[in-house]
């Protein structure tokens, strides 16, 4: 009991990060219990004719001494639109914390993380608190146009920042995949974690299973609870169907079908 | 203090709040956020004889004030269910009932028995009306003679509580509620889901695997209401209103309209607490308005 | 350019986009606002062999995306409407389509010879699915055997198109719809409204006069799509889809499910321009995908 | 065709008159068109969940140079209570104009306007434009209590203004029908116009009609269209039922079966 919680945030900044990203930051004025990278929280949205379910949203920044969480929305419909347009001072419901982490790298092993769109939140969550020395921390992220990126300087302290776009404006040109990390030698890494489209995640867990390298991904299932109740996020896996809620969000690719 | 105690046939339920079947799992999940104990009943899974890995995803769809799911009855079977389910829960403080469901009427019999032999289980709710599965569910639901047979044959072998599940898409559902008080039934539920659909315009495409799925929430509330009305005024045995019930002004409603108990099911999506809001709104409610028990709520409507 | 046209058996209409039976009065009001001549069809009020006082207000509820109405078809009856209204409405340069409703095989018949003789109105939409008046109505459109009756009297006398108009309220829609096909109607519309009811909790007392009315809007689109499906796969005669229709999108879902033509109902009290806009997004979604006629889209879902 | 229109307005005014009672006023990038007593508007409530149909309120004031509307909504549920929670440069969408008005009276005529609750706006809009000398116009408002009564000096300078609240609290005690302007003579009166509550409407019109004096009442009926397609909104009368919406809001006492 009480390992899981429906509470009302303030929020307290929402700025555009570029013409689809938006960074939102909510405020408890409670304890935030531990919250691990992989986790998400599910938002009502408010005073929306349109929207009726909750919307899914990884976490991405957390402060437990301010005892805030930060996500990026990125604007795709409905609810993820209206979400956007939160003022600070207004209430932002939220069910939390839903869903396990990524499983935390061991301090000598080396890393890749990739995020594409929206799954660049966890991978940033992970970089920054998995405590691995920078150098054995790789990041490659990958957007359509220079534009659809969203900075990430900042994590340039926690290891080595690569991008791919599909028109070549910023990093290389073509998909993660294609990047030079990625073709060069995936064995070369302990660890592999991807989150972001679907096409992506599974041409990374192809290469890695090839590669025989651990990789576990973040997916994004159409959700209706969160919380594990009503079975409509599942995923195939060799162990049945599973919940991507309460038994994922992240998977190791080795147990799903894909 | 207003007594919130309500009876199903002989099942003593502390307050009319229960949680719907498919939509609070097996009550661990909402043990999360608070002690199941406090509501009247938790309505367990949709349970078969045998695992069912249920349909492919996607399995839900947004619609308005409502959603669309199409889960078919994914569960591992009554066997794993008694082995390492129920021992985990059956002390959890609250009534117990299982939604038991089955493709034919032998499959609903073995299931019972099974059920029979569960100490601390002393209700089941008889799911004839899963608008998601292809074989059995609803068929028996829609028509009186299928409702019967199956009422019939579970009766006949199941001593506590019976509990059967109507299904809202019939032409009359007051004649199959007489149908099955008839065979033995010391209750009805009602709503099931409304079969619906839901299409992508963009991607000419429907958004469930399965084309069509049923529809719970708001959306339905003013016909599972309606049916409530209609099934109350045509049988004897107590009616367990449910459909869009989101706070205790819905769940009033409901038992103005004739229902001894409600269910809360999509809602508990929106909002886990929900079940438990509603135990406090409705006492509340007899408090504001001196009424000293939950009970004389029950199809206290006034008209003509 | 795309072409908007499509047919509804003999009767051509410049676009599927209609207004439906009793949301747009006899299309007086709409002149109001733009000219009708811009829609494929206005579907008249429903008219009854002699005047109609109707139900006593209050006549809706407002409900979770949705309402309920029991206006239970007020109107003046046909020999008004030919000597008062159609002479002022005959040249709105759109189809006019009049929405008959009897108590009794009798009174269609009677009323449809009446409405043979209007040279501007090629087509009827027979009502045997309204929820809201005690005698005749929904009567016949919850049974094959009902609705298979009125067709027949009625396709015996009607020259031009005949439409029918079913009822949602049954178990299975595609096997009356599979009835008046086989007893000649030109076409099938659907859904009319769900049953529903509403109730005052604080009042105790229900939000209509006649207890339980018609649930229309957004809130059964899921439902209605649904039976739009079912019933295209059921029957050769084309589909007139409606039931929540707020916008392109919707309209586009019903004819991808199979609708030949849709109308706009419910969303015309939210605003009046609504017929107008589906028309206008239709056009869009066509160009933007490249379909070069609106007659395309039906049935043009993909699955499996 | 474009007698009647569907128009974004932009709220530009927003407080409370009182603790129940507050005074919109928004604005049309468009000329209005001419606005009479007793005609009403209906409008789109916004972002609600629960708020499905528009919601009709009498025009209060017009401002022709200007082009704003303002009206009072007094919050009674659901959608009353959002819209009193618009923001200056909020946009209203707005259906207009609806209904008829009140019969103007001729300038010799003594006249009797009242109102109770949020039926005060129609009255205040007759009294300001109905070009009476002040010495023929007789506004009495009736109220629970004074705080009830929202501030209505400027309107001193188009008549006498008379209280009623059911505490005694501003003017006199009691319902308006128990004033002693009403009481004394209701035929020194050419023409009462009374705006409500249901129960108060019918008291006025009672008495009028035992005095056999011209009478005029806007009802309120519940309507789900406010423009004559759905027959929500009828009232009985001697020629029939009657919308509300197009046929009224007002209606001379003797056509009603009250
Ligand atoms: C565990 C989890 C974590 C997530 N984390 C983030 C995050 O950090 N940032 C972020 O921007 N988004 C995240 N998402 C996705 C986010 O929840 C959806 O983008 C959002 O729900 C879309 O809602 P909407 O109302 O804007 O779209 P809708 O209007 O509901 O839908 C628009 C279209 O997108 C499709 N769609 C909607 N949601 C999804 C989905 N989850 N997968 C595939 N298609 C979908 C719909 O079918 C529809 O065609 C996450 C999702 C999950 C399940
Ligand atoms: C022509 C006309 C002019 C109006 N002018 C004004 C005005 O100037 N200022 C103003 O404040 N209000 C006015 N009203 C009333 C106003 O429209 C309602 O108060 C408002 O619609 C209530 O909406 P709600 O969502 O707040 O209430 P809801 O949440 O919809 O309802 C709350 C409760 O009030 C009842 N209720 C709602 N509307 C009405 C009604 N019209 N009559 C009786 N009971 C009702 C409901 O049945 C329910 O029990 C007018 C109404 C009409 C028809
Ligand atoms: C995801 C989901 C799964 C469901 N599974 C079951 C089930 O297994 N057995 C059953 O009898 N009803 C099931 N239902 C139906 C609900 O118990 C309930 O009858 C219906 O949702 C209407 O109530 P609501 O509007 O409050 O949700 C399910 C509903 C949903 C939304
Ligand atoms: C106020 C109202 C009056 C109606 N009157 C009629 C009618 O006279 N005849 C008829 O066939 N349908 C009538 N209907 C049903 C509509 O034509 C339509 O079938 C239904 O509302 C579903 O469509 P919608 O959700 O777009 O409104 C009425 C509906 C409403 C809301
Ligand atoms: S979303 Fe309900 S079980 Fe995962
Ligand atoms: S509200 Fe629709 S006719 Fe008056």
């Amino acid at each position: 009991m009480g390992k899981k919680a429906v509470q009302d945030f303030i929020v307290i900044e929402n700025r555009a990060l570029n013409s689809s990203n938006f960074y939102i930051k909510v405020k408890s004025e409670f304890k935030l219990p531990d919250l691990k990278p992989g986790q998400f929280v599910n938002i009502d949205i408010k005073d929306s004719s349109e929207v009726f379910l909750r919307r899914p949203f990884s976490i991405f920044e957390v402060n437990t001494s301010e005892n805030t969480i930060a996500i990026i929305v990125k604007v795709l419909g409905r609810g993820s639109k209206k979400l956007t347009e939160v003022k600070v001072g207004d209430v932002c419901n939220i069910v939390f914390p839903l869903g396990k982490g990524f499983t935390i790298p061991q301090s000598d092993e080396r890393i890749l993380l990739i995020g594409g769109g929206s799954g660049v939140a966890p991978m940033l969550f992970l970089s920054k608190v998995c405590g691995l020395p920078p150098e054995n921390l790789n990041l490659l992220l990958g957007a359509r146009t220079g534009e659809d990126h969203v900075n990430v300087d900042e994590y340039k302290k926690y290891g080595n920042l690569y991008f791919t776009t599909e028109d070549g404006s910023l990093g290389e040109k073509g998909f993660v995949t294609q990047h030079s990390i990625f073709t060069s030698n995936l064995k070369a890494f302990d660890k592999i974690y991807a989150c972001g489209p679907d096409a992506m995640m599974k041409a990374v867990a192809k290469e890695a299973k090839a590669a025989n390298v651990f990789c576990e991904v973040s997916l994004e299932n159409l959700m209706a609870c969160g919380i594990g109740v009503c079975l409509c996020c599942i995923e195939p896996t060799i162990h049945g169907n599973k919940c991507v809620c309460s038994d994922g969000p992240v998977f190791n690719i080795n147990e799903l079908k894909w | 203090m207003v007594d919130l105690k309500v009876k199903i046939d002989n099942l003593e339920i502390k307050n009319p709040v229960m949680t719907a079947s498919g939509t609070s799992g097996f009550a661990e999940e909402l043990m999360d956020f608070y002690d199941v104990s406090k509501l009247g009943a938790v309505l367990l899974k949709g349970t078969t004889l045998k695992n069912r890995d249920g349909n492919p995803y996607p399995r839900m769809a947004e619609t308005a004030s409502g959603m669309l799911n199409a889960v078919g009855l994914q569960n591992k079977g009554i066997d794993y269910f008694i082995e390492n389910i129920y021992p985990k829960i059956k002390d959890y403080g609250t009534q117990l009932i299982l939604n038991v469901n089955g493709s034919t009427v032998e499959e609903y019999i073995e299931l019972t028995e099974k059920v029979n032999e569960l100490e601390n289980i002393n209700a089941i709710e008889l799911n004839i009306s899963c608008p998601n599965v292809k074989e059995g569910g609803m068929a028996f639901g829609v028509s009186c003679v299928g409702a019967e047979a199956v009422t019939k044959a579970v009766r006949d072998v199941y001593k506590k509580t019976l509990i059967v599940k109507l299904s809202p898409n019939v032409t009359d559902i007051a004649d199959i509620a007489r149908s099955v008080e008839a065979q033995g039934a010391d209750s009805v539920s009602l709503v099931n889901t409304f079969l619906g659909m839901a299409v992508d315009a963009e991607k000419r495409v429907p958004r469930l695997s399965t084309i069509t799925g049923g529809l719970s929430g708001p959306a339905i509330k003013p016909i599972a209401l309606r049916m409530v009305w209609q099934v109350y005024n045509a049988v004897k045995i107590p009616v367990i209103g449910l459909g869009g019930i989101m706070n205790a002004e819905d769940a009033i409603e409901f038992m103005l309209a004739g229902a001894t108990a409600i269910q809360v099911g999509t809602a508990i999506f929106k909002d886990p607490f929900t079940p438990l809001k509603v135990v406090k709104g409705i006492e509340e409610y007899l408090e504001k308005h001196h009424i000293s028990s939950a009970s004389e709520l029950t199809g206290a409507l006034k008209w003509q």
